[in-house]
This record gives structure tokens, sequence and C-alpha cells, in this order.
């Protein structure tokens, strides 16, 4: 390619890092703002105990575990998706990768820090992990929590990696580009990059690997967390289905996610000229598609069920479907698959605006999806006398949103420093010529079956 | 290991495996525990007596050291004592038979209540604002005392008036001993869900004025008439006990039980057959069951006295032919006709009553028409029968009227609450207004001794003596004394003792036969007077329609207020345990609430929870509805207990007094109040507010099961 | 140190340079590339394509897999408990947590191998021209002997080289 | 051989007085929440007296049914712990180790029986109540879950006393609180291993059966149905 249009897609490229606004440190401002808000509250629980919050008995479980579910499924945003996408090397993949693996991060920390947040006594969540202890205890790898603990940290380990090794090069370039202070930082970054065929080779293969490592990686997490439930006798939840079922609504609500960061993106840092439409075309079909997926497995479930007449299931289905939790589920029916199949099956409709429309309808539709599976059925256990009723406080109202803010702040920070889209990885898409993908793809391919 | 480390043990751990646990890692976590939080100690078991109820169940204390933090001579400290920590029922004992019901468990809270008066107190602002002021026992003592003197000095001895509980035992003899010498007159005993109709029509009937003592044990069909004998009437416990043994006993045989109300009771939860009837009638199911058997001759028909005292028994009774019972009580023929055939064909058989029926205009004819069918049933004085308990008491003294406390010029306040469970209509706020000088011996300050000028704190009963001469529960019953189980926690002062103290140091002694409370407790009560009391009735009883205060047009439900398994008539509201365990019936914790059957609620649109005003033609209340399938549609119930003006932290102000809206009717022939003579109207007020707590879920264990999917 | 070496614009002449040297008598071994983008087309970029890292991560999470083996059997032993009625080694459970310490091995070997072959982190190098992320391409050879140097020039220049550089 | 501790209610003897209710508060130091967080739903009751209606108005029926921890023997809320919180004991109880507890609450939801019971807050006792507190049991602190423990600070003092007095531990020496209560002698308590103890004799009564006996949780705790007059 011409090094003119290489130095405009690298001047592109790097002005978010180079220019700031006085926009971006009001935006920062404003989360870092309510992050601590949420922190504080988060400290005001643990001080004066967990009775604050809204959960009793018997429903022990509420928002917590339904933002952990939540973070968890937006994770599979980012890694799950590029790794497919590289290994069939699709060649519009490349300005969306980073952004969708910076998701897979940053939600994952996130998603992992509720489980502890949702600790009676979360100073001592250290006694998940398997060390050896003077009390001599170690954890039981029976308890779907210790899978939990397993999968999220190969889950995380994985992902961070594969987010940060093709950022080497991207850092050498920054590092080339900048002067002073922020050169070393950027010069230290990049490890010593040089872009010998070598190193080149090397990366590119490691890639392949973690491709193929990370997607068994990725279901198995979401598989656990559906374990979460599953293993325990509780009515709706003790269900065979809920492993695939949930990676499937995971992966929906990743790609909303995903399509809802890039729009931002694309309108904050003017990137337009690297987000095209057919980006949100093609991410929206794989929206509908999981839409479908989605709405198959909810009623493959409710019909089971359904038919089945399991009193205590019933009791459960009753409650959600007609009774006090009605609104919320057919709110979720609604957001989850009438708007974003009505929308994006049609193909005039299926705009950048149309494809986000759907996307913030889906992730309301998963939040309730999760709420809808933690918190009837924990209210409608087998003996009535024991049911209840649970009503959310300020306190884990405060803490949900704050995540979303702690979100939002991630990404506009990663944003601001790092190119939030992979600049060799565009170059090379731009010198390729169809032919040489297809080449690619089959050598890929052959890689996967040596 | 010996004892103790095994107690630090389980204080840490909290779980078994402990023991099993040497050589076992869990051992442990021992050193994560600091060792200040241990309190290990040594168990000892010492009798009392509860004083929760007249039953008098004996109990066993369960006593270990503890520090307590005290006053001792003025000298505030802590100090090592023997502390009371668990109460249990005594195995050996007549009465409790090793049981006790949630009332006795929670009684042990009223020595460590934290609202508990702990030194006397001299009324400083006005009367009923609970303004005190702290005094010494010295000042509290001559400040009784001369007010005393100055009655005698003014020989109006007469009007010193002294009102306290029935049943209480020993207790209400000594005060009854110092009305004497002083001149007064007996004391007045005073308790809402008093049985005196019951007592009497048992005088009328079996010549014993005294509670009878059913032998469920031995018996082989029981059909009682309103009696919440299970839960909250005359002696739960060895009722209890006794019921057991007649259900599951014996190899072989199955006891019978049918249970006639008009609100399910918690007793009626256990009925094989639960028969409704209306309100009023249930006297005319008894004679109706009683015409069957005569008419049948089915058993013979003398039933001496107690058939005497029924009018048209010796002709068979043509009043209550099955189809007239039907029309009067609302019990179909066919039913009649075979619980009759039962009652003679299940011997032996027994038949009782008390509670709502006896609370009627017309309770003695209830109580005396039971008594004949149980009469003609063969089995009074015999096994599986009723008996009467030798060896108990009557108290001698007079009962509270709407004007007893006109004349008083001074008053004794030992344990009623009148202020708060005797109907507003007589006026008791206003008597006590009038009354110059009050002082009470109450460990709390109650809606009544708020009204003191002068409170001198008894001690709590696990600190005195104390005794017990059970009217009924066991046929084997005998009175019991026994002394204090720790020492007092505070600057309180037994009663008796104050008593004696006063009687000597007043300017004009009086002499009392005994020198402690001590000695009171241990004196053996006056001769079985129970036995000779024998009343007559001037002509033979017939049924009378049961009056009802207000029209049934303007007030068209009846109006049942109940005794609460957890408070009873109230005296035990303010017992935080008692608070929050679920009421057995509804599930309700520190609630009040009105009992609606659910077509009824249906009818006037409320749902479970929605506040409604029950208006009387004495007033109105609020409180939140409770659906309650087991009640009549033309009938709403209410418990009593809550609803307390000033009742420590845990009463006061809580929930709402059915009292408050009844009728002043009462029985002619005692004189005791009718409390379940009154008629309502119910409106709704609003939404619920939250103030209705229940513990419960769901009311049906398959809720949906008669709905589609 | 010294290395003289140009800069090209496009991967073509790169490779007439290399093949320069090569002519020149180097080895490949000796001639240095450096680019801002990997280029699979050109011959220079196929050298040192041959890599061991795919047996390398199916090492790695063999032994994460026996770690995690040995780890779930021997704590479950160490703290014998029984918990509802599962067997005190319960393999079900276990092999979940096998599962994902497998992948991680995996994972971390890839890695690890990545940053030693790849000589991953260094210093910035001596040796290294910014240029090379504005799309140039370097070729040249570190520590030339002085005698060497004009015939490299030439061979350098030989691919048509924007500028030629010597430090 | 090792004991396996076991009970038996008989619901054709319990009238729901709720005795047993007030006596397991009294033995186990089981905080009074007070009316506002009873009305969150955080009262806790280790032993509950459910009541269910049947039918209506004048044909109604109440039926009572003490609930505790059933011990069952293929628990659901012990695997589920991370930390062996929970778990079973040598003698067949759920053990419930609360300093090993870091509050997860997995345990609750899995319990079917829903009886196990959340320190929402540090338990209060103004005092002088807390004089009453038994020492033998350890009072929990905010965070942790527990529930009933079929009273084991009395199976272990009775053993210990059985142990002093070198003999074996009869039938009937131990009585947890609720079980003592009982004026209608409605529950059992005792060694499901020694086939003469009354606990066993009911255990095997026609009338004998476990509660949701079809999950498999294998409970330790055996009702009697009630019975109708024929």
């Amino acid at each position: 390619m011409s090094a003119a249009s290489s130095n405009k897609l690298t001047a592109d490229l790097l002005r978010p890092l180079l220019e700031t606004s006085w926009r971006f440190y009001a935006l920062v401002v404003f989360l870092a703002g309510i992050v601590l808000m949420g922190l504080g509250t988060w400290a005001y629980q643990m001080f004066n105990g967990f009775g604050v919050t809204g959960i009793n008995n018997p429903i022990f479980w509420a928002f917590y575990i339904t933002n952990f579910v939540f973070w968890i499924g937006i994770s599979h945003a980012g890694t799950l998706i590029s790794a497919i996408l590289r290994l069939v090397n699709a060649g519009w993949r490349r300005p969306v990768t980073r952004c969708a693996e910076v998701i897979t991060a940053f939600a994952l920390m996130i998603g992992a820090l509720f489980p502890i947040i949702h600790l009676g006594r979360p100073w001592l969540f250290f006694w998940l992990m398997p060390y050896p202890s003077s009390r001599l205890i170690w954890p039981n790898f029976r308890s779907p929590l210790v899978w939990d603990f397993f999968a999220i940290t190969t889950y995380l380990t994985g992902s961070v990696l594969f987010l940060v090794l093709p950022m080497i090069p991207d850092f050498a370039l920054v590092r080339d580009h900048t002067t002073g202070l922020r050169g070393r930082i950027y010069g230290a970054l990049a490890l010593g990059w040089q872009g010998t065929p070598k190193q080149w080779h090397r990366l590119e293969s490691a890639m392949s690997i973690m491709a193929i490592a990370i997607i068994p990686v990725a279901v198995s997490v979401h598989t656990i967390v559906s374990f979460d439930f599953s293993m325990a006798p509780v009515p709706m939840w003790h269900s065979t289905m809920f492993g695939p079922y949930f990676v499937a609504g995971a992966i929906f609500s990743g790609i909303a996610g995903l399509i809802i960061a890039m729009a931002a993106l694309r309108k904050f840092l003017h990137i337009e000229a690297y987000l095209h439409p057919v980006h949100f075309q093609n991410l929206g079909k794989l929206l509908l598609m999981m839409s479908l997926l989605w709405g198959y497995f909810v009623f493959a479930e409710r019909l089971t069920i359904w038919y089945g007449n399991g009193s205590a299931e019933i009791a459960v289905l009753r409650v959600t479907q007609k009774g006090s939790f009605a609104p919320l589920y057919w709110t979720m029916v609604v957001v989850n698959f009438v708007i974003p199949v009505s929308i994006l099956s049609i193909r005039k409709l299926r705009t950048i605006t149309g494809c986000v429309i759907a996307s913030c309808g889906v992730l309301v539709g998963m939040w309730l999806e999760r709420f809808l599976i933690v918190v009837p059925s924990l209210g409608h256990k087998y003996l009535p006398y024991s049911w209840g009723v649970y009503r959310p406080r300020p306190v884990e109202i405060m803490i949900t949103i704050s995540t979303f803010a702690a979100m939002a702040l991630l990404y506009v920070l990663f944003s601001k420093f790092v190119p939030i889209i992979s600049i060799w990885e565009m170059k090379v898409g731009e010198q390729e010529t169809h032919e040489t993908a297809l080449q690619r793809t089959s050598r890929v391919l052959g890689e996967l079956h040596p | 290991m010996d004892r103790r480390n095994f107690i630090k043990l389980t204080a840490i751990t909290g779980t078994s495996a402990t023991l099993a646990s040497c050589g076992n890692p869990e051992h442990q976590l021992i050193r994560f525990v600091p060792d200040e939080d241990l309190v290990p100690g040594v168990a000892e078991w010492k009798p009392s007596v509860c004083p929760m109820c007249a039953a008098g169940c004996g109990i066993n204390v369960r006593v270990m050291e503890a520090d307590v933090e005290t006053t001792r001579s003025g000298q505030a400290g802590v100090v090592k004592m023997a502390v009371a920590k668990k109460l249990e029922g005594n195995a050996k004992d007549a009465i409790s038979r090793g049981g006790l019901c949630a009332r006795g468990q929670a009684s042990i809270q009223i020595t460590y209540h934290p609202d508990r008066l702990t030194h006397p107190l001299k009324r400083t602002g006005a009367r009923g604002t609970g303004a005190f002021k702290e005094i010494t026992w010295d000042e509290a003592i001559g400040e009784l005392t001369g007010q005393l003197d100055a009655l005698a000095a003014s020989r109006d001895q007469k009007s010193l008036a002294f009102l306290t509980r029935p049943h209480r035992g020993r207790r209400t003899a000594l005060a009854g001993e110092f009305l004497k010498a002083f001149g007064a007159p007996a004391p007045i005993a005073y308790e809402l869900f008093a049985d005196d109709v019951l007592r009497r029509a048992n005088g009328i009937s079996f010549g014993h004025e005294q509670l009878p003592t059913i032998d469920f044990a031995r018996s082989r069909f029981a059909i009682s008439f309103g009696a919440d004998f299970l839960g909250t009437w005359n002696s739960p416990v060895a009722q209890s006990v006794s019921y057991a043994a007649m259900r599951q006993g014996r190899p072989g045989v199955r006891g019978g039980f049918v249970q006639v109300e008009s609100r399910m009771s918690l007793t009626g939860a256990s009925a094989d057959e639960w028969v409704p009837v209306k309100p009023g009638t249930e006297g005319v199911l008894a004679l109706g069951l009683a015409h069957v058997i005569l008419a049948n001759k089915l058993r013979p028909a003398d039933a001496g006295r107690a058939g005497a005292a029924i009018d048209g028994w010796s002709s068979g009774l043509p009043d209550y032919t099955p189809a007239r019972v039907e029309q009067l009580t609302g019990v179909t023929a066919k039913t009649i006709e075979r619980l009759a055939r039962t009652l003679v064909e299940q011997q032996p058989a027994v038949a009782f009553v008390a509670g709502p029926p006896l609370a009627q205009t017309n309770g003695l004819f209830h109580a005396l028409a039971v008594n004949a069918l149980n009469q003609l049933l063969g089995n009074v004085g015999q096994p599986g029968g009723t008996g009467f308990t030798a060896g108990s008491t009557k108290d001698e003294g007079r009962s509270l009227k709407s004007d007893t406390l006109a004349s008083a010029k001074a008053l004794l306040l030992d344990g009623a609450n009148p202020v708060y469970d005797a109907p507003k209509a007589w006026k008791v706020r206003d008597s006590l207004a009038a009354i110059p000088f009050i002082a009470s011996f109450g460990s709390f300050i109650d809606d009544t001794s708020a009204h003191a000028d002068l409170i001198l704190p008894d001690h709590s009963f696990l600190e005195s003596w104390v005794d017990s001469a059970p009217e009924s529960g066991s046929m084997d019953a005998v009175p019991t004394s026994a002394g204090p189980v720790m020492k007092p926690l505070y600057q309180t002062r037994a009663t008796p003792d104050v008593l004696i103290e006063v009687a000597a140091k007043l300017k004009t002694p009086v002499a009392l036969p005994w020198k402690t409370a001590e000695d009171v407790a241990k004196s053996a009560p006056a001769a079985a007077s129970a036995q000779s009391a024998i009343s007559n009735l001037q002509s033979a009883l017939k049924y009378v329609a049961p009056a009802f205060d207000g029209e049934a047009s303007q007030y068209p439900f009846y109006f049942l207020p109940y005794a609460s398994l957890q408070f009873g008539d109230g005296s035990s509201a303010h017992l935080p345990w008692l608070q929050e365990m679920p009421d057995p019936l509804t599930s309700a914790m520190w609630s009040s609430w009105v009992e609606i059957n659910p077509q009824t609620a249906e009818r006037l649109q409320l749902a479970q929870g929605d506040l409604v005003d029950i208006t009387s033609s004495q007033g109105t209340l609020r409180a939140p509805v409770m659906l309650f399938p087991g009640i009549a549609p033309d009938m709403v119930a209410m418990p009593v207990g809550q609803g307390h003006d000033t009742f420590t932290r845990y009463a006061s102000g809580r929930g709402a007094n059915p009292i408050a809206i009844l009728a002043p009717a009462t029985e002619p022939e005692t004189g005791t109040l009718a409390w379940a003579a009154t008629r309502v109207k119910i409106t709704r007020a609003g939404d619920g507010d939250g103030r209705l707590i229940m513990f419960g879920g769901e009311m049906r264990e398959h809720p949906h099961e008669h709905e589609t999917r | 140190m010294s290395a003289v070496y140009a800069l090209y614009a496009d991967p073509e002449s790169a490779q007439r340079a290399v093949n320069g040297l090569q002519a020149a008598g180097l080895s490949h071994a000796e001639i240095v590339v450096m680019s801002g983008e990997p280029f699979e087309e050109q011959p220079f970029a196929q050298q040192d394509k041959a890599t061991w890292l795919w047996y390398i991560a199916c090492a790695g999470g063999l032994i994460g897999m026996i770690f995690s083996t040995w780890l779930t059997r021997m704590t479950e032993l160490a703290w014998p408990l029984q918990t509802g009625n599962m067997p005190i080694v319960a393999w079900w459970p276990n092999l979940i947590v096998i599962f994902e310490l497998t992948m991680l091995g995996a994972i971390l070997a890839t890695v690890i191998t990545l940053f030693i072959t790849a000589k991953l982190p260094r210093r910035t190098p001596a040796f290294y021209d910014p240029e090379v992320t504005n799309g140039k391409i370097l070729v040249g050879v570190e520590n030339p002997s002085a005698a060497s140097v004009p015939a490299l020039e030439r061979a350098l220049m030989a691919g048509g080289a924007a500028e030629l550089k010597r430090r | 051989m090792a004991h396996k501790w076991g009970m038996a209610v008989d619901l054709d003897l319990c009238t729901g007085c709720g005795a047993c209710v007030t006596a397991c508060h009294a033995e186990n130091n089981i905080p009074t929440v007070g009316p506002e967080q009873a009305a969150r739903g955080r009262a806790m009751h280790w032993l509950r007296v459910e009541r269910y209606w049947e039918g209506d108005f004048p044909d109604v029926r109440l039926k009572f049914r003490p609930v505790m921890c059933q011990q069952c023997d293929a628990a659901p809320c012990e695997p589920v712990c991370p930390t062996y919180a929970s778990h079973h004991t040598a003698e067949g109880l759920n053990a419930q180790v609360y300093n090993r507890c870091i509050g997860t609450r997995y345990c609750a939801n899995a319990c079917p029986y829903n009886v196990r019971f959340f320190d929402f807050f540090n338990p209060q006792w103004p005092k002088p109540l807390h004089l009453q507190l038994n020492p033998d049991v350890s009072v929990r602190e905010v965070g942790v879950m527990e529930k009933c423990t079929f009273c084991v600070q009395r199976i272990n003092a009775a053993s210990i006393d059985a142990k002093a007095e070198k003999r074996e531990l009869k039938d009937g020496d131990i009585k947890p609180a609720c079980v003592q209560s009982c004026s209608a002698r409605a529950m059992a308590f005792g060694d499901l291993n020694d086939p003469e103890s009354e606990v066993s004799r009911l255990s095997r009564s026609p009338r004998g059966g476990t509660l949701l006996e079809d999950l498999g949780t294998l409970p330790k705790v055996t009702y009697l149905e009630r019975q109708t007059q024929v």
C-alpha cells in the first residue's frame, strides 16, 4: 500500500491518543464520580451488614448475581466473536476485533467482582482460592462457585493476553510517533518490538493458537455460570439445557454490547472511515440469529415446564408469566425477541441506528432474563409456606448503576491510551487482495487440522 | 476432653464434629476465636413455677454462672452470679409433665427485659404521662404507710382497694389477710378471660365451683364446645399431654374429637370434625344431642342436678328436636343424629364447654346445657370423663364491675391491667383519675400502672418464692412452692415482703400470720374451699337467644375478640420472643389483624393486608385484613394482646386493642363481661401499609391446584 | 554498534535488496529485515517460519492437566469431608477444574514461548528506524566488516532504496 | 456402630402450639430481628410450624407441619459450599461451621426446605437480655448462614456425660429443645442405627414418610401422617 494512505490511517487512528478535548475530561470525571459512589455504597454495605440490601429469606440471591451473570455474558462479546472471526479470517473483522476484546476484558473484571460484592463476609473471599493455608482449609472442588473461580481466572488470563499481544506492534508504532515521557512509556509497552519477519510469524501463530484455545474456554465459562443454578434442586433452575441456553444468551448480549460500543466509538472518535455500515450490517445479522436462537431456547424451556406440569415448576412459571413478575417477563420477550427480529430481519432497517436500537433493547432484556431466572425461582420453592417476595433497595441499585459507569469509564480510558482499532491489522487488510484472503483462509484452516 | 473444653469447642465451631474432630483438621479453627468470646460454665437445674397463667406448670430452670452488671448497695459493678438460662417443664410435675408452652418458654424474658423497673418510682408528671423519679425503698414504703395511716386516721379503711388477677395462690391470700386486718374489703380480682360463668355452672351442676379436669387420656371421644383447650384455655400444657395420650397413647385406640365453634381456634385445627355453629347457640346443640340420646333411650335419662338445671330435661327436652336445633344452630339434623350416636358408642366420651359460648349474655345456659349432656354421658368423676382436682382454693374475692372502683380512695395494683383489658364503657381510666392515691407492685409500666403515683417493683418470679395450687389440669396436682432460682438483678423487693413490712410499720400495726414471703409461699392453703361451694339456681334455665349489642342491619358482623396464643389477654405482649413468634394459624408477627372469611372479603373487595375500620356502638379501631378460611362469613375475629398505650418498647403503640370497642354487656347470673356479644361493621380504610407482618407465604399447600395452567 | 541499511517504500524493492545482499554472499541470518506489517507474499518474509509453537502449546496443556488432576485429588484427600453423599474424590466436578487448568496451561505455554522466541521483551533496540512504522521496509546488515560496507551499499542501492543510512 | 441421629414428628399429635419454636430460640441464641426486619423477611426461625388451609368454610381443615433442618443424608446444601462450612459429620448431621462460612448463601438456595437462615446484621440483645444467651451455643456474627443443628450441644453434652459414667448412650438421653418442650410429645429424637429406639420405631410406621421425598435428599426427619376418624 502507499505510504500516503498508510500515514493517513496512522494519523486518523492515533488522533484520539494525541488530541484531547475538554469533553473527555468532563466524561471521565462524571463516570468516575458514579464509580466512586458505587464503591462508597459497597463500603456502607460491608460496614452495616448485608441487611441494607433487599435480599431476604428465601430470596438470598438477586441483583448482584443477576449482574454477575449479565456482565459475564457481555464478556462473550469480544474474545469469542473475534476469535471466531479470526479463525474464519473474515476480512471485515479487522476494525472490530480490538473493540470487542476490550469489552471482554473489562466486562469480565466487573463481572468477577460481583461474587465478591455479594458475599456475606467479602473480606474472606480468598478462601475460594486453593492455596496451602495454616487453617489447612482447601476449597471444595464440588462447589460450582469454585468452578467459577477457575473458569473466570482462565478466561480472564486468556482474554487479556489475546487482547494485549496484537497491541504490541501498535505500541511500537505509537512509540515511533511520540516523544518524551509518552514516547518512553509506549516504548516500554512495545517491549522492543522491531517487526522482523520472525516476530510477525510468532505473533500470528500465537494468535491462531489462542483463538482456538479461547473458544472452548469461553463456552465453558458461561456453561459453568449456568451450573451455579442448574446444580441446585430449585424449580426451573435444575435444567439440563441451562448450559447452551446461557452460552447463547451470553453471545446474544455480547454482540449487542459490541454494537453499542462500536457505534459510540464511531461517533466520538470520528473513525467513520474505518467502522463502515457493513460492519453493523454483519453484526446485525449475527444479532438476529442469536435473537432467534434465544427465542428458541426460551420456548423449549417454557414448553417443557408447562407440559410437564411439575407443581413446583408450574408455580414459578405461573408467577413469571401471569403473576407479579409478568410485566418484567413480557417486557423481556418484546425487547429480546419481537423488536430485534422485526428490526433486523428487514434489510432497510438494519442500519447503524436500527442495530443500536435493537441492541439497547437486548441489553435490557438480557438483564431482565437473568433477574427472572434468579428471583422468581428462589421466591417459589417447594414449600409454599416459605415463599417470599423481593424488593430491591437503593444499595444494590446504586452498585448496579455504578458498574455500568465503571464499564464506560474503563472503555473511555482505554480508547484514549490505545489505538482502539488495530492499525497494523488494518494495513494488512488494505494490502490484502481478495485472492490472498482466500489462500490465507485455507491456510489457517489447514493449520486447524494439521 | 472435659465438659469445660467441650463447651469451649462447641462455643467456637457451633457444630458437632468437634468431638469427632480430634485428629480432624477442624480443631485448627480454635485459635482463630479470641478467648474472651467464650463463656464456659456448668449448668444446674432448679425448680420453679411458671407465672404466665393460672395453670401453674411446674418448671425446671437451667442456671449457669455469668458476669452481671449490677448495683449492690449503691455500688455499680460486674459480679459473677448464677443466672437463669432456660425454662423447661418439670417432668415430675403433675401439670406440665415436662412440657411447656410458648408463653412459658418466653417468660424468662420477663426477668431480663430491658425495660423492667429496677427500683421504686414516684410520679413526677401528670398521671398517665409516665413521668417518674427514682426513690429509695425507705421513701417508697414510708409513702405507702403514710397513705394507709391517713386512711386509718380518717376511719376510712374500707375505701382501700386492692386490684389483682385471679388465682395467684398464696399471694392473694396474703393480700386478703392484710385487707381484712386493715379493715378493707376483700381484694378485687380481674381478668378478661376469667371462667367465672363456668365455675358457677359447675357449682350448680356438679357441686364444684371450679374448673374441670378432663381425662382425655382414658377417653375415647371428646366433644368441645368452644374450648381452646390446646391453646389458651385453662391448663393447655396438661391438656395437651392428656390429649396426646388420647390420640396415640393406647395401642389400637385413637380417641376421636369434635370441636364446636364459629371461628376455628388452634384446638379446632386438631379436631377430626369441625362443626361451626351460630354464635350463642352452642348449648342448644348440646341439648339437641341430649334430646337424641334421650329420645332413643341410648342412655339412662337421669342427669341429676345437672339435668335438673335444664328446663324440660325430665320431659325429654321437647324443645330441642334435631329439626329445631338445626334452625337455631345451623348444624344439620343428620349431623346431630350422627354425633349423638357416636357419643354413646364411643364410651367413655366427654363433653365440655369454655370460651366464646360462655361470653354471651346467655353464657350460663350453654355451660349448664353442656354439663347436663356430659352428665348424661355418665362420665362425670369417671375415668375418661371430667373430674375436679382436690385441694385447689377458691379466691375469697370480689370481681371487677364498672362501678367497683368508684368508692376507692386508695388503690393497690398487683398485676391486673384493667385500663387495657376492660371495655372503655367501664370508664376504668376515669375511676382511676378519681382515686387520690394509686400504688403499683408491677415490674413494668403498663397501661394501668402508668397512672400510679408510686411504684414498688416486685422481684421477677425467678428471683422470688413462688407457689401454686392448681385448680385443674391434673387430678393428682398438689399445692407446691419453690424458692428463688437466682439473686435479684435490681433494687426490687418481693411484694409479700413489702406488704408484711408495711403491715408492721402502720401506726396501728396489722398482725399477719407470716414473717417473710417464704412463709407465705410455704404456708398451706385454707382447707379446700372449692368443694364446699355449692350454688343453686332459682329456676331451671331454658334457651333464650343471645342479646348482641348493635343492630344486625347496621352492624352486620359478629365480633369475636379471642385470647391470643402468644399474649393471652395481653399480659405477655412485652416479650420479644412472643412478638416475633409466628401466630400458628396466621403466621403473623408483631401485628394485630382482623380475621375475615375470604368470601366475605371478596364481597367487600378486601385483600390480604388492606386496612379496615371496625366500628361497634362503642367506637372504631383500624386493623389490617387477615384472610381466614376458618371463620363464619358473618363473623370477624381479632386476637387480644396488641394495642397497648404503654407497655415497654416492644408493645407500646403496636397494633389495635379489640377490647376497646366491646359493649359492656354482661352475663346476668355472674355479672361477668360478655365479651363475645358485640356486633360490628367493617369499612375499607385503605390499602395495606405494611403493618401486617407475616412469616408465612402461601396459606395453601397447592395454591393453584384447581386452576388451569 | 554499527549498521548499514536502507529503507524501501514497497516490498518488491526490499526483496530486490535482499536478493542483492544474498548475491553479495550474505546468509539470510545476517540480513536484517524490519517492516511495520507482515508481508506474507514476499520470499524475505518466509524465513524463520518453522515453529514448535503448536507442540509446546499441547505440552503446556498436558502439564496443566496433570497438575490440576493432582491438585483436585490431593486437596480432597487432605480435607476428607463428606458432602451431599458424594465420594471424597468426586471426578465429575473435578473434570471441570481439570479442563480449565488444561486450557490455562496451553495458553500460558504459548505466550511464554512467543516472548522467548521473539526475543521479547527487550530494551528499545539500538538497531532500529522509526520510519519502519511509517510503512517503510528496512533492509540492512548489523556490524558489517568495514571492508564489506561499500559492497553492501551497492547491493542495497541496487534495490532502489529511497535513502541509504549508516550508523 | 456410629450413631445416626434422626427425628420423627407425629402430625397426628402436633397441635401447632409453637412451643417448639420458642424453645428453639431460647436454646440456640437465635436473635429477635424486630418488626422492621421481620417485615423485610429476615425473621429467623430454625424451626417453623407450617400451616396449610384445606377446603373452604364450613368444610375447612387446617394442617400443621413443623419444619426444621431435615439433616439430609444427600444434602443439596453441602456440596455447593465452596469452603466446606456446610458438611456431613460422622454422625450424619449437616454441620454448619460458622467460622468457615463466607456467606455465599448458596446452601440456602440449594436447600429445598428453606430451613437455612442468614445473619443480615450483627444480632442485638438489649441488656440484660444477653444474660439469657446459652453459652454452649456460639452467637453468629453478620454475614454467615445458620440453621437447626439438632441441638448438637445437647448431643455432645449427653455423650460426654455417658462417657464420664462409662456407659453407652441410652435412647431418650438426648432431647433437642423442641422435642423436650413438646407437651403433646409429637416429636421423638434418637439414633436411627438403633432399631429399638423410639425414633426408629416411629420411622417404620406405615404413616411415616419424609418431606419432598422425590428429591432424593434422604432426610432424617420422618413425618407421621395425621389420621382421620373412621
